[in-house]
């Protein structure tokens, strides 16, 4: 682990408040108040912050269906997020996108995409933008297991070899595309990564469940491709812990199999066992987080219970500039 | 007759027909559900439940679960039925057709008339379809219109469970390629369905589910149910209404239409789609060209405005069309002089 | 003035605002052409000859040589336009938009919307149409109803170059999508083009190019010399007709439509595409609608039929509309009482 | 060559037919008499040839854009084929599909294609149709080094190992799509068929220049796709003699390379020596071939020429088989 106090605590806060944002989800959606599919993040965190923590608001990231961390990790407002699950007009895309669309291109996040695999080509023009403007920013597109088999997806790893594009493939391999195992559906006797560079890129591959270790494959990553030296690709090996998405029972699972990964896979108990047992930090400090963090995701709650709904004439605007 | 939900009309009259034909075959995303995992195949069947015990009944070779692929599911149709089969393929959501559609519009539509009517490709395209769960706007479209469009496809889009059961089978049973569009918010109505194993509902044949004088109604899928609301509430006040179910909109019924439109002199046309390039345009245009002479009054849409679909509750109420937004076209057309 | 083919009005446009923003970038398969080869850049340039000399004056970052992706270069033209670029992504044939059209029509026209209005997506996609070639059923589509029902695209079809300039000088500075369509039987076509550096033509205002009192013909594209052919030919029997060419089919310019029509009372619309859910049918919508009271005779529709392009020379001709088609169709309306 | 005499007899009575089709269709279209975009397969004879000799009409091939060679060698009928260049109402397709969609489905040929990289997710129906009748046939996408980038060309791939499909994907690099580079255009440090074996396929690489190289390549691999071990590629490295369509003046090539292609990779060329050298056939068998071949194709441009041409209602026909 490379990092000091004040990240280490910041790396914290942004894990514990997509897992207490997701957490909260959960619950909330049994409960039938929010409308629409929703696909939580919980169990992933470790990538999208280790990813994201890299990152200054000019390099871009493009997300998936399961974009709430990506978005959080990347700097969306916490209430702005929940006020648009909540279909709030004061919500981040003004209750227009909701879940599957949360979006802050000022602050680099172009997207979560409900098209499985829409997002790498666009990852693909923002990294060719970011070429053109030669300061040495990079675009990230996350991909799950399953968005590896579109077309799309290749396609744009192609197009970012052959124009030296500064993309960065993120594969979260979380082993399910909806209720489907990977190894069925990725007919490769290997890993994503080896497909990756099959197709002329440099791979890495970590442990998503470990900070510490997506963390400083993404320094080397991002070394490499800021440096001019083309697209790479990073497999991370990953766990969801609740259905693909709400509601889903997930009869697909081994016996046993969500407690074992709850009990030796969740990424927010290794870091604070890592950091704790390591001295780096002390349980106080990660408690006074989780008390932080359990009330900001309240207060939103409570915020975006309250907050304005959007009226009939909201459907018309925001389709063109003019027009 | 027996009652069953829509869902249940697909499932089931897909079901026997793969008992009837071994020709046929079902692919798509987790059509099978389950493959590649603990739980193993049927742990959970096709996420709209409606390929349950398939697998379990015909096996891996006419049961093919799919990565996430939909050009390559699409394409895989065209050449199963290129080569003697009737393949099935479910695209989860109809806006996945943006990421197939060459599939369907440049290799499957027109097989038949670039081989010079050679061959023939019994595909069907199942597309799950329209709006009504806040599914916002990558999820919740109906393109009927652009594939309605396209020379070489039939476009069917029953709206209740009988329709779902003579028309899946008709499209099984059909030599030309289906677009079988299935609406998600009718998925859980009950109807009753003919027990007849050989019951088909042939394509162009509307339904008239509401007869008037006054007003003709035209509408699909999901819109059927809401013109039909209306039409009752208008019924109240003594206004009445043919309100025609189209069911398929290639082939189109011209025929209940113009008959209709001969009668009541007043067009109301409810469409769940934006209005530019329209269903709802299409069938105006009709209208307004063959049966010019006896319209009395300006040819009404009510359609979803030209936005893409939102997400909020509230917004996608104001986006689509219902009964009161009917209602008040049909009064406006007859008040018209 | 300056008289130049249509072809360069592309070509020079776009060079002359590439030099005027940085930010203008173009992507396409072979738009530099002979990369990777003994040849070199620019060995052939792209293959239409409308980004000759583009890669030498701009270099591999703005003028990006693709490989044969449309899917991702649709997606990219997206990302750099949501990154501050303006870019200017080229399908080779229109008809390519059948293996990209879930990033023109989920993404690209979409995001604005889902995005709450708070971002742009200055993209344009170049769509090189239409018939004419003997290309066939794959290459030779007119495609533009699909994308004018689509919200958040603009869609533009100029048929002059001087039309070509200005549209495309305004579709580089717009803020919005924009699908540009180029004929490709209009590329050898001469006409003058101001040489104002700063010449647009504003999206959504209708030309009209022959004007007259007995009947309105609209058109786009290709179709419009035909239509201006056959208004010649009425004219000589002293039948008048307004020609109008659309210029773009979103923003429509309804007014225009309507204004003429209120006072001709007939109309024919001209389209190159097969007849349902077309922009013919859109047309005739909205004059069944908002000029109803005007209307006096069936509007009248020149399309080409419910099927594929066929090859042949005598099929495709067959196939597409004409002066002669377009002239019976007025004296048709005309013929009502 | 493990062929006897008949068997290279026909052999080369097929390639040769493909190339004077070819060539004197190359005459032609600068004469203006054949409308339409026509993309020549002379040059790759060997490929097609070597290919489709080991196939029935039970196995299924899809073709591209580049597809005479194919049709002919899967049997189409010559003059069938030539009155449907010309547009005739006689022709394979009666004069509605033209080169680019040349098609005898009868024959296993699944058509020409004009959307390049459409054709491997229909390769992969044929294979799947294959599968289901158990009687050990297969399918054939054929695809170009450009055709390998598209998304379905991937797709496809993915989805014949997943399926176990007996799927053969044959590329055929001739290094160029259009005006542009294999180098270029494919993102890889290495070739088409280590993408391919990245999908969890077997795959084969051979001189596609050499009939012999294609032919036992092909025995290979058709016995190991035939016995049900899924899918597999190979990748044939071979020239395109013309421009990439007709009129295309070539300017991307390297000085002289036309002629040192003409000269040292011509497949009929190279296939008469040896089979000459070896004595495996005497040069005036070639001879008499070369003759018949040459009237075959007189014949067949005279009955293109004098056929029937369509007419106006043909329009309308074969869209739907009712309605
Ligand atoms: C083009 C497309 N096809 C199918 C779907 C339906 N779908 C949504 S998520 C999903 C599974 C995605 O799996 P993966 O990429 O592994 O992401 P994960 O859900 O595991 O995060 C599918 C099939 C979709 N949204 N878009
Ligand atoms: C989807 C699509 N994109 C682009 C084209 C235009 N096009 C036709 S052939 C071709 C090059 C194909 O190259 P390759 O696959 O190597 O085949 P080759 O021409 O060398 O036989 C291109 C870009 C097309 N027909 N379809
Ligand atoms: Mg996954
Ligand atoms: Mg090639």
């Amino acid at each position: 682990m490379q990092l000091n106090r004040t990240d280490l605590l910041e790396a914290y806060r942004r894990m514990k408040i997509i897992r207490d944002f997701e957490d909260f989800l959960h619950d909330e959606i049994a409960k039938g108040e929010i409308a629409g599919f929703t696909h939580l993040y919980a169990g992933q965190e470790a990538v999208a912050v280790g990813v994201c923590e890299h990152l200054s608001d000019d390099d871009k990231i493009v997300s998936t269906h399961r974009g709430h961390g990506h978005c959080l990790a990347k700097g969306c407002d916490v209430e702005g997020m929940m006020k648009e699950i909540w279909g709030s007009r004061e919500g981040l895309c003004k209750g227009k996108g909701g879940s599957m669309h949360i979006a802050d291109v000022d602050k680099g996040m172009l997207g979560a995409n409900g098209i499985v695999g829409a997002g790498a080509p666009i990852a693909v023009g923002a990294a060719l933008a970011a070429k053109l403007d030669g300061k040495g920013n990079v675009a990230i597109a996350f991909s799950g297991d399953g968005a590896c088999n579109q077309g799309t997806t290749f396609e744009a790893m192609n197009m970012a070899v052959v124009t030296k594009a500064p993309a960065i493939f993120v594969f979260e391999n979380n082993h399910y595309s909806e209720h489907t195992g990977f190894e069925y559906a990725v007919g490769t006797d290997k890993d994503i990564a080896s497909r990756a560079e099959a197709f002329g890129m440099k791979v890495w591959r970590a442990d998503g469940t470990d900070f510490s270790s997506v963390h400083d494959t993404m320094r080397e990553v991002l070394e490499y491709v800021r440096a001019g030296n083309g697209p790479a690709a990073v497999e991370f090996d990953t766990e969801r812990f609740y259905g693909h998405f709400e509601g889903d029972p997930q009869r697909y699972r081994g016996k046993g199999e969500l407690d074992r990964i709850r009990a030796e896979r969740d990424c927010i108990k290794k870091f604070r066992e890592t950091v704790t047992e390591a001295k780096l930090l002390e349980g106080s400090d990660l408690d006074k987080i989780d008390a932080e963090v359990a009330s900001q995701i309240e207060q939103a709650v409570a915020a975006a219970r309250a907050a304005d709904r959007p009226t009939a004439e909201d459907v018309l605007a925001d389709v063109y500039i003019d027009y | 007759m027996t009652k069953m939900m829509y869902r249940d009309a697909v499932r089931n009259t897909i079901f026997q027909e793969m008992q009837r034909d071994p020709n046929v075959v079902v692919l798509g995303e987790d059509v099978v559900g389950g493959m590649g995992t603990a739980g193993g195949p049927e742990a959970i069947g096709g996420i709209w439940s409606t390929s349950g015990g398939f697998y379990e009944a015909f096996g891996p070779d006419r049961v093919i679960d799919t990565p996430i692929s939909e050009s390559a599911i699409v394409g895989a149709a065209g050449g199963l039925a290129l080569s003697g089969k009737r393949p099935i393929a479910e695209l989860m959501f109809a806006d996945f057709i943006g990421v197939s559609l060459d599939q369907i519009w440049n290799q499957i539509a027109k097989f038949r008339y670039m081989f010079g009517g050679k061959t023939k490709c019994p595909a069907i395209i199942r597309l799950i379809y329209g709006a009504g769960y806040n599914a916002a706007a990558q999820h919740s479209q109906s393109p009927h219109a652009i594939l309605t469009g396209m020379p070489g496809l039939k476009v069917v889009m029953p709206s209740t469970p009988a329709d779902v059961a003579g028309m899946m089978r008709q499209a099984i049973r059909d030599d030309d390629p289906v677009i079988f569009m299935e609406h998600k918010a009718l998925y859980g109505v009950q109807g009753e369905v003919p027990d007849d194993p050989d019951f088909v509902v042939p394509f162009g044949h509307a339904r008239l589910t509401r007869a008037g004088q006054d007003v003709t109604i035209l509408a699909t899928g999901m819109m059927v149910g809401m013109a039909e609301a209306a039409a009752d509430t208008l019924a109240e006040d003594g206004i009445g209404a043919d309100v025609i179910d189209l069911r398929s909109t290639s082939p189109l019924d011209e025929e209940a239409i113009l008959d209709s439109v001969e009668v009541t002199g007043r067009l109301v046309i409810v469409d769940e789609a934006p209005p530019r390039c329209s269903l709802a345009t299409d069938l105006a245009a009709l209208v307004a060209n063959k049966a010019f002479a006896s319209l009395r009054a300006p040819i009404e849409m009510v359609t979803a405005p030209h936005t893409p679909i939102p997400f909020a509750r509230e917004l996608e109420s104001a986006y689509l069309p219902n009964p009161d937004k009917i209602e008040a076209a049909v009064r406006k057309a007859l008040a018209y002089n």
